[in-house]
């Protein structure tokens, strides 16, 4: 029992939940709507620059913070998604690529965020009075957790989600059937936003001090090979995408200077031998991107009826 | 007569969907054979694995008289045999003249003896030597379809494999590409094996005929008897 | 009635004009077949009446309103739906949720609703899904409701689809070559369903290459050629139109 | 001032324009995004100081060998990480090269240390030419032009006047009539990771000298620089690179002086891209697709 209360496990477990957090976002925008996202990282750091930055200077509570924090994500996720998700594919995912960096760089160079020294002091919740014990705040971030995974099932599971998912598998169509694709689009960058800004702010007001450094592409590279570890698209896949990929570091510790290289040997290994992720529907998935592929005259099937039209 | 292809008990699978379950079926020098069935039957999977392009899962491809299973395809096309795939597939980008040249690529001849082969082709369709210079993308569906087999011609193959050629033309220019095929035949005495959803385009063209159903070979012969076998008639012809 | 109409509509790509000045309408409750041969710019005409390309120039009048420049989900929204000459289905989703994707313009649920789930989200749930069943039962294919939509045969696809179209209760049902690649059993069933469409007083516009089906089942017939509307009018003065048998269909006799 | 600008601008799009060649290619033959391909450029700078120091080669040799180590380290990067997955979710082939790009360049920090190198000594020293009106130019930005233009010109020379430089171009095309012509469509994905690697890997050298500095992590912000320039030029056209390259360089260093306090130079690029894609979607050279 000593143990699990120890600080440093305690401070894995909320770590691990604000990934699962930021996994569960970016697998409604390219799990759900597949809109293939590089630069989550980028709401993850303005939820968390927007929580800190209110408590430090508006004084405001973390507990108003935080849903400050999830409502200028979720905006800015509106106002960033609008122009960006015009382009498709390939194009957005260097395109939020793009984003990421962009806002780093501001992270890094501007006052209001402490530029390159980042920001310190950020007040730690207080509940009842009291400062949060390290235990309370990692049942807490649990708690997010389960209303995050709760709310993407009831989306999935809804006339929304089923739009979602026609878009992932092919616009055309949905837009066809009545579906307002750049609508439905936004909407999901814009939900997938909001829970990067939960993180975020759960994140600044734990280890109460951010900086531009915790928010690159790395970090946005990580969330998604977290849901791509997972299986795309599916809820449990990106919980447990995003526990496995978040405790990694930590088990591979003690090979130091070797950890790293094994991580991306894992990734490399992982995406040969099991790329439709832990929770994968294979076979569908799969199938799809054959046809992508047999358009530009690739091997692969017959797959009935695949005429080209014009 | 020897036999330039021999299929035995080929069968082809994509994961768990069988395409092909074991079919035989052979092409002799000189002769065109068609292989008609509806759409999914397994008849494209069938030309492909002969060529290389899908996997066979079990059974012998022979070309003549060799076993040829699973070999790649680029070398199959160095031995002389061509495939005019489903959907034409010519080089969009590129001009008629520069899609004839790519025909012949794996062989090593003169520029002399490429104009030359050229020029059998434009004699077959002259509407190609009209459209030397444009970019094959902005040709019509019929014309590309023309280009599609004249490219595979510049191989001088000793096969000539064809999937559907007939999709989506209209009917005029189906025939005078029929009727194509049928001079090249005769003249160039060019072993053909056609496949075809056009039952009676194919059947009026070629001598001898294989039926397709879900994989499986259910019924061969002459296209004569074929022609007026009840089920065929009802089932593919519309009578 | 006039259902809808174009006026010199065109659409053209770079250089090349796939639709040229095209009048032409449809009268409610009819039938009307286009014919031609490929890249004569049928299937470009109906994405342009269906909204997902946008035209270059002309009209499009709809129920007697303007509908230019309408996306997709417009035209899905004012009723007009389609199905694709190369099936596009969500092969990974079910049958039923293919169809219940066509009833998304007749829901109102929104992303908050959803995850709050009240009661009219509740009803308005169980009322799609049952209009969806009904749908598949039209088809046939009731059976296969949970089945992933990509183990279907050929010829259920291509019936699913129309299942999906006719989810959205369109005023307008466009078919693009709905029997490609079928065996006669299937064009006979595909046959029989557009006739009981039609019975219901529904409006459906088809691309077909199958004469045998589009003489006996379209009631008028347009005919395009590079981009152009070449010849209009009824099964038996089409066949006889000497301009569409030099271009199109052969010289009668050769065809035997 | 500003003509020194344009100058260093140039410059710096040159250096670019060779390491976005190799993805343009990539993506024109394959559609993939190529995301190791920052680390081939590092291998080739590293390649360069090894052959340098260790093997005591001469500059230009080191520089030849470097190109050909770094295309071999890029068709080896196509075996292990992309072929196995040819038919998966571009996403799969996206994490796959992250992978490699982990590898890589964890494999030279454990070589050779994380801290920054200088180049090796080569017994060439900055020189500065005024060109009047207080313009100048040094000789490493003179290498880096023309190495540059002689480059990109024997890769035009390939592409449009060689055999397999058509063969090339089919396969981008079309993959599978390129196999019914009998092309080895293996083969030219080989060659279109060498020829890119090779690319890369000169830029890496040549700016490696030109600032003076070596270290495993230098590729990645080049590497996800080129993105940018591919996509400003409309993704997988040749030309198009080559413009964007330019325009990239040329108002990043325009841009550098005014805009520092507000963001990196390193993040303009990608200002300008989402400007760009803002009006046009489809880049500045990209043909629009319409797909039904």
């Amino acid at each position: 029992m000593d143990s699990i209360l120890n600080p440093y496990y305690l401070g894995i477990v909320v770590i691990v939940g604000i990934y699962v957090i930021l996994a569960l976002g970016l697998n409604i925008v390219t799990g759900f709507a597949g809109q293939v996202s590089l630069g989550h990282a980028a709401f993850y750091a303005i939820g968390a620059y927007t929580s800190a930055i209110l408590s430090l200077q508006g004084h405001l509570i973390f507990w108003l913070a935080l849903p400050a924090a999830a409502i200028v994500t979720w905006c800015t996720g509106i106002v960033l998604g609008l122009p960006s998700l015009r382009v498709k594919e390939d194009f957005l995912a260097i395109v939020t690529l793009g984003l990421g960096l962009i806002f780093q760089s501001l992270a890094n160079n501007l006052k209001i965020t402490g530029g390159a020294l980042g920001l310190g002091s950020i007040p730690q919740p207080e509940l009842f009075g009291e400062p949060m014990s390290n235990f309370s705040f990692a049942v807490m971030t649990w708690l997010f957790v389960a209303l995050a995974a709760f709310v993407a099932w009831r989306a999935l599971n809804s006339r929304v989600g089923r739009a979602w998912l026609a878009i992932r598998e092919d616009e055309l169509v949905a837009d066809a059937l009545g579906v307002n694709t750049t609508r439905l689009k936004v909407l999901a960058f814009a939900l997938g936003a909001l829970y990067a800004g939960v993180a975020g702010s759960l994140f600044a007001h734990y280890t109460t001090f951010i900086s531009a450094d915790s928010f690159g592409f790395n970090e946005s590279a990580t969330i998604l090979s977290m849901i791509v570890l997972g299986g795309l698209g599916s809820i449990p896949g990106a919980v447990t995408g995003a526990i496995l990929l978040a405790l990694a570091p930590e088990v591979l510790r003690p090979l130091a200077d070797y950890r790293m290289l094994i991580y991306g040997l894992l990734l490399v290994i992982l995406m040969r031998y099991r790329p439709q992720g832990l929770f994968g529907r294979s076979k569908a998935i799969r199938d799809r991107y054959a046809k992508k592929w047999l358009k530009k005259g690739g091997p692969k099937h017959e797959a009935a009826g695949n005429r080209k039209t014009h | 007569m020897s036999k330039q292809i021999a299929v035995k008990g080929l069968e082809v699978s994509y994961g768990s969907v069988e395409a092909v379950k074991g079919i035989d079926l052979d092409v002799e020098n000189g002769e065109i054979v068609t292989l008609i069935g509806a759409n999914g039957a397994g008849k494209t999977s069938t030309l492909q694995a002969i060529l290389g392009l899908e996997r066979v899962k079990a059974g012998r491809v022979e070309y003549l008289g060799e076993t040829i299973t699973n070999q790649p395809t680029h070398r199959l096309v160095r031995r002389g045999l061509a495939l005019v795939p489903e959907g034409r597939h010519v080089f969009p980008r590129l001009s008629v003249n520069d899609n004839l040249s790519l025909g012949a690529y794996t062989r090593s001849i003169s520029k002399a003896e490429l104009q030359r082969l050229k020029e059998k082709v434009f004699l077959l369709f002259p509407r190609l030597l009209e459209r030397k210079q444009q970019m094959a993308g902005t040709l019509s569906g019929g014309e590309q379809q023309m280009l599609a087999i004249g490219r595979a011609m510049m191989l001088s193959p000793k096969v000539l494999l064809l999937d559907e050629p007939s999709m989506g033309l209209a009917p005029i220019v189906v025939k005078s590409i029929f009727q194509t095929l049928k001079r090249i035949n005769e003249e160039e005495k060019l072993t053909i094996l056609l496949v075809e959803q056009n039952a009676k385009m194919a059947l009026g063209l070629a001598g001898r005929g294989y039926v397709m159903e879900n994989g499986k070979i259910v019924l061969q012969g002459s296209t004569d008897i074929l022609a007026h076998d009840p089920g065929v008639m009802k089932a593919y012809l519309g009578l | 009635m006039r259902l809808l109409e174009t006026e010199k509509l065109t659409k053209t790509f770079g250089g090349l004009t796939a639709v040229s000045q095209v009048d032409m309408h449809v009268d409610s409750g009819e039938i009307l077949g286009l014919i031609g041969p490929n890249g004569a710019g049928k299937t470009t005409f109906f994405n342009l009446i269906s909204g997902l390309y946008q035209p270059t120039a002309g009209e499009i009048i709809f129920q007697n309103q303007r509908v230019h420049g309408f996306k997709g989900y417009q035209m899905a929204e004012a009723g007009i739906a389609r199905t694709f000459q190369n099936i596009r289905l969500l092969s990974s989703l079910s049958v039923l949720e293919n169809v219940l994707l066509g009833s998304y313009t007749r829901g109102k649920a929104g992303l908050w609703g959803a995850i709050l789930k009240g009661k009219r989200v509740r009803d308005e749930e169980k009322r799609v899904r049952q209009e969806s069943m009904e749908q598949l039962e039209l088809v046939g294919l009731q059976d296969y409701a949970h089945q992933p939509a990509g183990v279907l045969s050929y010829g259920q696809q291509r019936k699913l689809e129309i299942a999906r179209a006719l989810a959205i209760y369109p005023a307008l049902l466009l078919l693009d070559e709905p029997t490609a690649g079928m065996n006669a059993e299937e064009v006979e069933e595909i046959m029989s369903l557009v006739r009981y469409l039609k019975s219901h007083n529904k409006t459906i516009v088809l691309i077909e290459h199958n004469m045998h089906l589009v003489m006996n089942l379209c009631e008028r017939l347009i005919v395009f050629d590079h981009g152009e509307k070449v010849a209009s009018g009824s099964p038996q003065e089409i066949q006889t139109n000497p301009l569409v048998i030099e271009a199109y269909l052969g010289k009668e006799g050769d065809d035997e | 001032m500003f003509w020194q600008q344009i100058l260093n601008g140039l410059t710096l799009g040159s250096a670019y324009i060779l390491i976005a060649l190799g993805l343009t290619m990539v993506y024109g033959i394959l559609n993939l995004l190529h995301f190791a391909h920052g680390t081939v450029y590092m291998v080739g700078a590293f390649s360069s100081m090894v052959a340098i120091i260790y093997l005591k080669l001469p500059f230009p040799l080191a520089f030849l060998l470097a190109m050909v180590l770094a295309g071999l380290v890029g068709i080896l990067i196509e075996r292990i990480a992309y072929r196995p997955l040819r038919n998966a979710h571009p996403i799969n082939i996206l994490i796959s090269g992250i992978g490699i790009t982990i590898i890589l360049e964890n494999l030279f920090r454990l070589f050779f240390g994380a801290q920054t190198r200088p180049f090796p000594n080569v017994n060439l020293s900055s020189k500065t030419y005024g060109l009047g009106n207080g313009l100048s130019i040094t000789n490493f930005q003179i290498y880096i032009l023309v190495t540059a233009v002689v480059l990109v010109g024997l890769l035009q020379i390939l592409i449009k006047r060689t055999k397999v430089g058509t063969a090339l171009v089919a396969t981008s095309q079309d993959m599978k009539a390129a196999k019914l012509m009998g092309i080895d469509i293996n083969r030219m994905v080989a060659l279109t990771f060498f020829l890119g690697s090779a690319l890369a890997a000169a830029a890496g050298t040549l700016v490696a000298l030109y600032f003076n500095a070596i270290y495993p992590t230098m590729g990645s912000m080049p590497g996800l620089k080129a993105f940018s320039v591919v996509v400003l030029g409309g993704l997988g056209s040749i030309p198009g690179t080559i413009i964007g390259g330019l325009f990239l360089g040329v108002i990043e260093s325009l841009g550098a002086g005014y805009v520092q306090t507000v963001i990196d130079a390193n993040a303009i690029a990608f200002v300008i891209l989402i400007l760009v894609l803002l009006i046009k979607p489809t880049g500045l050279f990209g043909k629009k697709i319409e797909k039904v």
